[in-house]
């Protein structure tokens, strides 16, 4: 416990008048900060304040363009990954960053593997070290398991194992949160307790304020590559998070209205998953109506999403849209029936990233709007515009390659994409993942406007607060199976948390027809 | 080579020639031997052209040759049936003969060589010379699409058949691919390696497994029978399995010495290149006298074996050498 | 349109640099055989770069020439068939070997490297069996259906200096090419999922269609390539037609701006680069360079092009981001 | 290992049946023969298979093979150099070759295809260049040196039967090289890099430096195999040595389960690989079958076995979904 008494003249990192410029953009334009020795600092900002730009230079991924950086009141230059590592900074990436083709244990000790003469792996150290990596953070997965071979929500637990079996003394979180459901997110809190027991300083970085309530001692906010504001923590409270967020004064966070139904849009009979053949999915959701998807990471909602979309054609069942089967075998079919999928893993399925935001989101309407076969242009620009301005995303034009878009603005590009296409049935798959409050709340109202125009909303989220806020009903998974649904008034953290952990409540079957 | 480094006055003076074989092969390195004295001695300038890959570049060699302007071109046609309209293009703008292979349908003026059929027949004697017994025979060759290779194969198999000599005009080939017999010689089958003498070698030591009773190999390009002696050498046949060979190089002539191969058929290549400049320096300075009467120039066909493979080769090196000699003088004096 | 820039500077240099150390370079006979060239492997290197824009490759190409040249002159000298039948059924049946091709690769999802080099070894196989290994051609006939490839239209007004008939084949197909890739959906589906194969798939593309599209386009293509090589030339090799072309058209369409990686690519790059190639070749003789050095200094032409071409545009970026820093 | 199964599968199988339909096949001499040129290629293949594993490719092999032959005759034959002065030297060259490759590869970021290809032409230029075109030999000179190629060695008990001394060397690379893969950080390094180039970064990996390593490797393995091939086979054509060697050798990579994505490859695979094509050619040879079917089997043959290999992978993928669906 020697962390307690950290000295206050020379915090354990400070950073004065960062600058980094990318062509087209600044990402920062002169940010301070100082993180004490042992303290969980939360930082906060809009989608593109620069938020994952300091901390790569922080880990040595970019280089600032100005200002200097203390480590202990010693002035550092960190030029390289690995000498971030050497002084035991660590950093679990926004993005995930795994070599897929090599198991988990590998991945963990990749660049770090204990190692003998000229070169020599140690294998059996590896797995041994990376098992308890794992452990720490429970993820029940053999460390040999391919990383390929994993989902998303699992891979970010990989990466924050990876970070962890780092000694490091400051380890930076880049949204660890944002694929990870509350029970791992519960998990993963514990973990920053025990670490900051140890004296180990975190940098945490959230759009989740529910978490940086719970977690920070101190938070600091950027708005636009500057400063804005830090409050202590007894001050913080979502309002002033907010404020100092987006500049201003926000009222209430989820708006729901009470909305008609109208007759049955998308009806699941004995569905049958490729992953898990063995359970069969049975659902209803009706037009207008907004359903929330829970469950753990790996549960298989992202799994079931795909089916309906045709993108992993069902094993069995049959799939109703408007009351007629079709059942797609391709996302053209599916596309065809009046399905649309807002994809979880945005760099992979969501988004090409090398191409500009405006083709990204005419790509699925270019054949409804094609002319002949020829492109048309008119409409097409006509559709940007309109998808640029109802998502306000924060880009330069719509000619800037979607890329250097922040986390936030890109997974409004892909909201964007299917809006365009006008859907009976829009499947959402974890829509808010790494994106602000302010674009979350946008997010929000355009799935309440959407509903109210009749259009049956299915979103899996991991984010409690969302399932308890956002949803009409709630389905609940577990490992491949629908346990229970919960009715609007039936919702409740823990009721979820139970389905979600695969104990069947007698009283959801009932309510379920 | 001639390479215009530029300065152009001194090459604008001299005789410009070009000499277009039908591949890159040592029988040319031979060849451009004695283009290089003949150069010497005929005061000209004449580049030597190997296109690399057949016909397509021979085309495009010969129109950059011809945009860029000479005095003359002699060609070893790969392909004569078809090249008749390309030789007739280049006849058009300047003095065109052939040599090695002709093109008798085109306007060339004439044609230096001998009769590959000939020869062939000529490595049939001594295939049966060295196996009087008879057996087994082999063939190997680079390329079979080639006029040359055709006519060499055919008359080697025409002569172990003990069959009359045919006319070219109308050469009738055996099938490739099943086993010729006759009363004496059996010709199993003929490889191609499309000119890589790796798998010349690998060909070569794949026959002698596939056929265990094969008594003869014959080398239809100059590389092939040097290769047909490494696999023999390998298998431990040497003596056993007897080699005739095609043209003049150096491992078969050491072959020849050591016993190992039979014997040899030369075309004399350096005559070729010889004869080739010679005439087109005449035909150049309006000199027909040097034309061949008949409009063919017939190179005599050497045969090579164990008795004469001394003085063959030391001449040979006397012609190489001088060549070499030239060209190296030649070098320096660009270089200066 | 940056990308195109490095390459028609390296083109516009070879040439100028050609034709000031030798006049001949700019006759009217040269540059009509360099056009000739250049469109003949334009063609096929058009074909080649759609494969590379969907982020695979097509080793098959030059047996597929190969064994179309073959065939042409096979069933015409040899067989007597009509002219007005055989080229279509090469042509159906070049489109075919690219379905196949497309059909392994989409549905069996086997690697494009390996199947186009099966292919490669395939076709050239079947050109031999067929003609028994023996040298095809025309002889002295066709001469008509041969303007197709050594033809020449008159310029009006223009004496001395004629068009090669394959140019306009080229500007025809190129033209279709690029409107092609730049202006219906299908090319944009093609670029697309050509950087990012799944994102398209969940974006509604048919990528397999397709796919299967940018093989049939790129073996037919080189099927007419095939076609117009052999009347070019007259004289059919079996074993040696096309042989290397497969490189030389992937080597134009990277020089024209195509990345391997796929997602990227210019119809007028990919001339570009031909035409660069050919130009290269041809200078070579002009300048009288001994053939044995052609490949010495194509290699180190091409390399110090591209490094020059990199080099400047770090520089430019240097530039621009000094300027757009100062400004603010 | 599950890759390699399909290949092994392949190879049984066209041994078996060359075995069954000729006896020579399994003849001392044909054996011996097959593993001294399975072992000349694989040498190449080994290397190519270490660019493959970054992502990278390398089409200049076959060129630098061609070089280090033609420089290795050249100097010992026409130079009369010492072999002891020579051999380092060759090495030390197609080392350099790779470096050269490698920096451009990494610090000029050019596409390893132009790159390579440049290098290509201009090595093959520089070897005909050099030997003016000449083809070279070693006469029946130097037979103590070609017993590094053309040797045998004696098994104890064994009569009839010896290993030919590149054997040797394959397996002692093959060792090294998979020890390094496998069983060395570095190996793991070239095995992320190639799959995920900024995942590797970011673990602090000097990605660089380790792409440069197998651009050195690959070339001096050529540069290797180039001496190898020129003393085997005693005669050595500098237009020709080793031309389309490149495209064996991926082949070989590529069939024994290394993908062109980058990532993936076993040294044991690679070398199979290498067999299964060498096997071919003599079964093709040793069963009379004309060479000018060679290529049209070779291709079907692999094709058939890379299909039939995805086909069953396919079948067994499915069985075990059925069988773990009904387990539960
Ligand atoms: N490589 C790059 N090239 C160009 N612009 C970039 C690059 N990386 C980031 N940017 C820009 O820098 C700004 C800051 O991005 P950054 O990723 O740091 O935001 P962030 O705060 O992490 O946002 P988010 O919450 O969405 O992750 C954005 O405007 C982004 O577009
Ligand atoms: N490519 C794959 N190969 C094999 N198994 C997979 C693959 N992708 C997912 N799985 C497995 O399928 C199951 C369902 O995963 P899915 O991604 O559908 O879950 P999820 O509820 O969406 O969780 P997450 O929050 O991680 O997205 C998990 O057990 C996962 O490990
Ligand atoms: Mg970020
Ligand atoms: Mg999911």
């Amino acid at each position: 416990m020697n962390a307690e008494t950290p000295s206050s003249d020379s915090p354990s990192l400070e950073v004065k008048n960062l600058v980094k410029r990318f062509p087209g953009a600044i990402a920062l334009g002169g940010v301070s900060m100082t993180h004490q020795e042992g303290e969980v600092l939360a930082v906060i900002g809009e989608n593109g304040a620069g938020k994952s730009t300091l901390m790569k230079i922080l880990a040595g991924v970019q280089e600032p363009d100005e200002g200097e950086i203390f480590l202990r009141g010693n002035k550092v230059r960190i030029p390289d990954p690995a000498s971030a590592t050497e002084h035991g900074i660590a950093l679990i990436h926004q993005e995930l960053n795994l070599a897929d083709n090599l198991d988990i244990a590998s991945n963990i000790f990749l660049g770090r593997e204990p190692r003998g003469k000229l070169g020599w792996i140690r294998q059996s150290e590896i797995r041994e070290k990376a098992a308890e990596a794992l452990e720490q953070v429970g993820l029940k997965e053999s460390v040999r398991t391919l990383v390929r071979d994993l989902s998303i929500g699992r891979q970010q637990m990989v990466e924050i194992a990876k970070a962890l079996s780092f000694d490091a003394r400051i380890i930076i979180m880049d949204e660890p949160t944002s694929s990870l459901s509350q029970y791992e997110t519960e998990n993963l809190f514990q973990l920053i307790h025990t670490l900051r027991e140890r004296g180990v300083g975190i940098i945490y970085i959230s759009h989740r304020l529910g978490e940086v309530k719970e977690l920070a001692d101190r938070v600091v906010a950027l708005r636009d590559g500057q400063n804005a504001g830090e409050i202590s923590k007894e001050e913080i409270s979502s309002d002033r998070m907010v404020q100092m967020m987006v500049g201003r004064e926000f009222s209430q966070f989820y708006q729901r209205i009470e909305r008609p139904l109208g007759d049955v849009a998308l009806e699941a009979r004995d569905l049958r998953t490729p992953t898990f053949p063995q359970h069969a999915i049975n659902f209803k959701i009706r037009a207008g109506e907004v359903v929330g998807l829970a469950g753990l990471v790996g549960a298989g909602r992202t799994e079931m999403l795909r089916c309906l979309f045709g993108m992993e054609p069902a094993t069995g069942g049959e799939i109703m849209v408007n009351g007629e089967n079709v059942t797609p075998k391709n996302p053209i079919e599916a596309i065809r029936a009046g399905i649309s999928l807002a994809p979880e893993d945005r760099k992979h399925h969501g988004l090409i990233l090398e191409m500009t935001v405006g083709e990204n989101l005419s790509l699925p309407s270019l054949k409804r709007d094609q002319n002949k076969g020829f492109l048309n242009r008119k409409k097409e620009k006509i559709l940007i515009d309109q998808m640029i301005d109802a998502m306000s995303v924060k880009t330069q034009s719509h000619r800037q390659i979607i890329q250097y878009l922040s986390g936030g603005n890109q997974q409004k590009v892909v909201l964007g994409k299917w809006l365009g296409m006008n859907p009976k049935v829009l499947l959402l798959d974890e829509p808010t993942r790494g994106i602000d409050v302010g674009a979350k709340q946008e997010i929000y109202k355009l799935m309440e406007k959407l509903a109210s125009e009749g259009v049956a909303i299915l979103y899996a989220s991991s984010e409690m607060e969302e399932i308890l806020g956002m949803a009409d009903r709630a389905l609940v998974m577990h490992e491949g199976r629908l346990t229970g649904e919960l009715s609007r008034d039936e919702i409740s953290e823990e009721s979820v948390m139970q389905l979600a952990t695969g104990q069947t409540r007698e009283t959801s079957q009932s309510t379920a027809e | 080579g001639p390479a215009d480094s530029g300065s152009g006055s001194g090459s604008s003076e001299k005789i410009q020639l070009a000499y277009i074989t039908n591949g890159i092969d040592p029988f040319w390195d031979t060849a451009a031997a004695g283009v290089r004295d003949a150069e010497k001695e005929f005061d000209v300038e004449c580049e030597v052209v190997m296109p690399p890959d057949g016909s397509t570049d021979q085309k495009r060699l010969l129109e950059a040759i011809l945009a860029r302007g000479v005095d003359g071109i002699a060609i070893s046609p790969t392909d004569a049936d078809n090249q008749v309209a390309m030789i007739n293009d280049a006849c058009r703008v300047t003095n065109v003969i052939t040599h090695d292979s002709d093109a008798p349908d085109s306007d060339r003026i004439c044609f230096i060589g001998m009769e590959n059929y000939k020869a062939g027949r000529e490595a049939g004697k001594l295939v049966k010379e060295a196996l009087p017994e008879g057996g087994e025979i082999m063939l190997f060759v680079g390329r079979l699409e080639q006029l040359n290779s055709q006519q060499r194969r055919q008359g080697i198999i025409d002569e172990l058949l003990d069959r009359p000599a045919q006319s070219l005009d109308n050469l009738e080939q055996d099938p490739v691919g099943k086993p010729i017999e006759g009363d004496k010689y059996t010709i199993l089958d003929t490889r191609t390696d499309n000119f890589a003498y790796e798998r010349a070698k690998s060909n070569a030591e794949d026959a002698i497994s596939a056929y265990p009773n094969l008594k003869g190999m014959v080398g239809l390009f100059a590389y092939n029978a040097p290769a047909c002696l490494e696999a023999v050498k390998g298998a431990g046949k040497v003596g056993e399995i007897q080699i005739v060979s095609f043209d003049e190089q150096d491992n078969t002539l050491q072959g020849i010495i050591d016993g190992s191969i039979h014997g040899t058929v030369s075309q004399q290549p350096y005559e070729y290149g010889y004869h080739s400049v010679r005439i087109l320096a005449g035909l150049a300075r309006d000199d027909k006298s040097v034309l061949p009467e008949s409009g063919f120039l017939e190179i005599p066909i050497v045969t090579v074996k164990k008795d004469n493979v001394e003085s063959f080769w030391k001449e040979l090196k006397e012609l190489q050498g001088k060549g070499k000699a030239a060209q190296d003088s030649e070098e320096t004096e660009e270089a200066e | 349109m940056k990308k195109i820039l490095g390459i028609l500077g390296l083109l516009i240099f070879v040439c100028v640099f050609t034709a000031i150390k030798s006049p001949s370079f700019l006759s009217a006979y040269n540059m009509e055989n360099t056009l000739r060239w250049t469109s003949l492997f334009g063609v096929i290197s058009i074909g080649v770069a759609f494969v590379i824009i969907t982020g695979g490759i097509d080793l098959s190409i030059g047996s597929v020439i190969g064994l179309s040249g073959t065939t042409l002159a096979y069933t015409l000298s040899v067989k007597g068939w009509s002219p007005y039948l055989v080229i279509p059924m090469i042509l159906i049946c070049s489109m075919c070997i690219g379905l196949f091709h497309g059909l392994l690769i989409t549905r069996l999802k086997l690697q494009p490297f390996v199947v186009t080099l099966c292919g490669l070894l395939l076709y050239r196989g079947i050109s031999r069996y067929i003609t028994n290994d023996q040298s095809q051609g025309f002889g002295s006939g066709f001469q008509g259906l041969r303007q197709l490839a050594v033809g020449k239209v008159a310029i009006p007004f223009v004496e001395g200096f004629m068009i090669p008939v394959p140019c306009f084949l080229l500007l025809g197909i190129a033209i279709v090419a690029g409107i092609f890739l730049n202006s219906t959906i299908y090319g944009r589906y093609l670029l697309a999922l050509g950087r990012n194969e799944m994102a398209a798939k969940y974006s509604g593309i048919q990528t397999e269609r397709m796919t299967l599209l940018a093989y049939v386009v790129c073996s037919t293509l080189a099927g007419l390539g095939g076609i117009l090589f052999a009347l070019d030339v007259n004289s059919v090799q079996p074993a040696g037609l096309g042989e290397f072309y497969e490189l030389y058209a992937i080597a134009a369409a990277v020089l024209g701006g195509c990345s391997l990686r796929g997602g990227e690519g210019s119809i007028l790059g990919v001339i570009i680069g031909a035409a660069v190639l050919r130009v290269l070749y041809n200078a070579i003789n002009i300048l009288r360079i001994p053939t044995h050095l052609e490949f010495a200094i194509i290699g180190s032409v091409i390399l110090a092009g591209v490094i020059v071409d990199e080099l400047v545009k770090r520089y430019a970026a240097r530039r621009r981001a000094i300027r757009s820093a100062s400004q603010e």
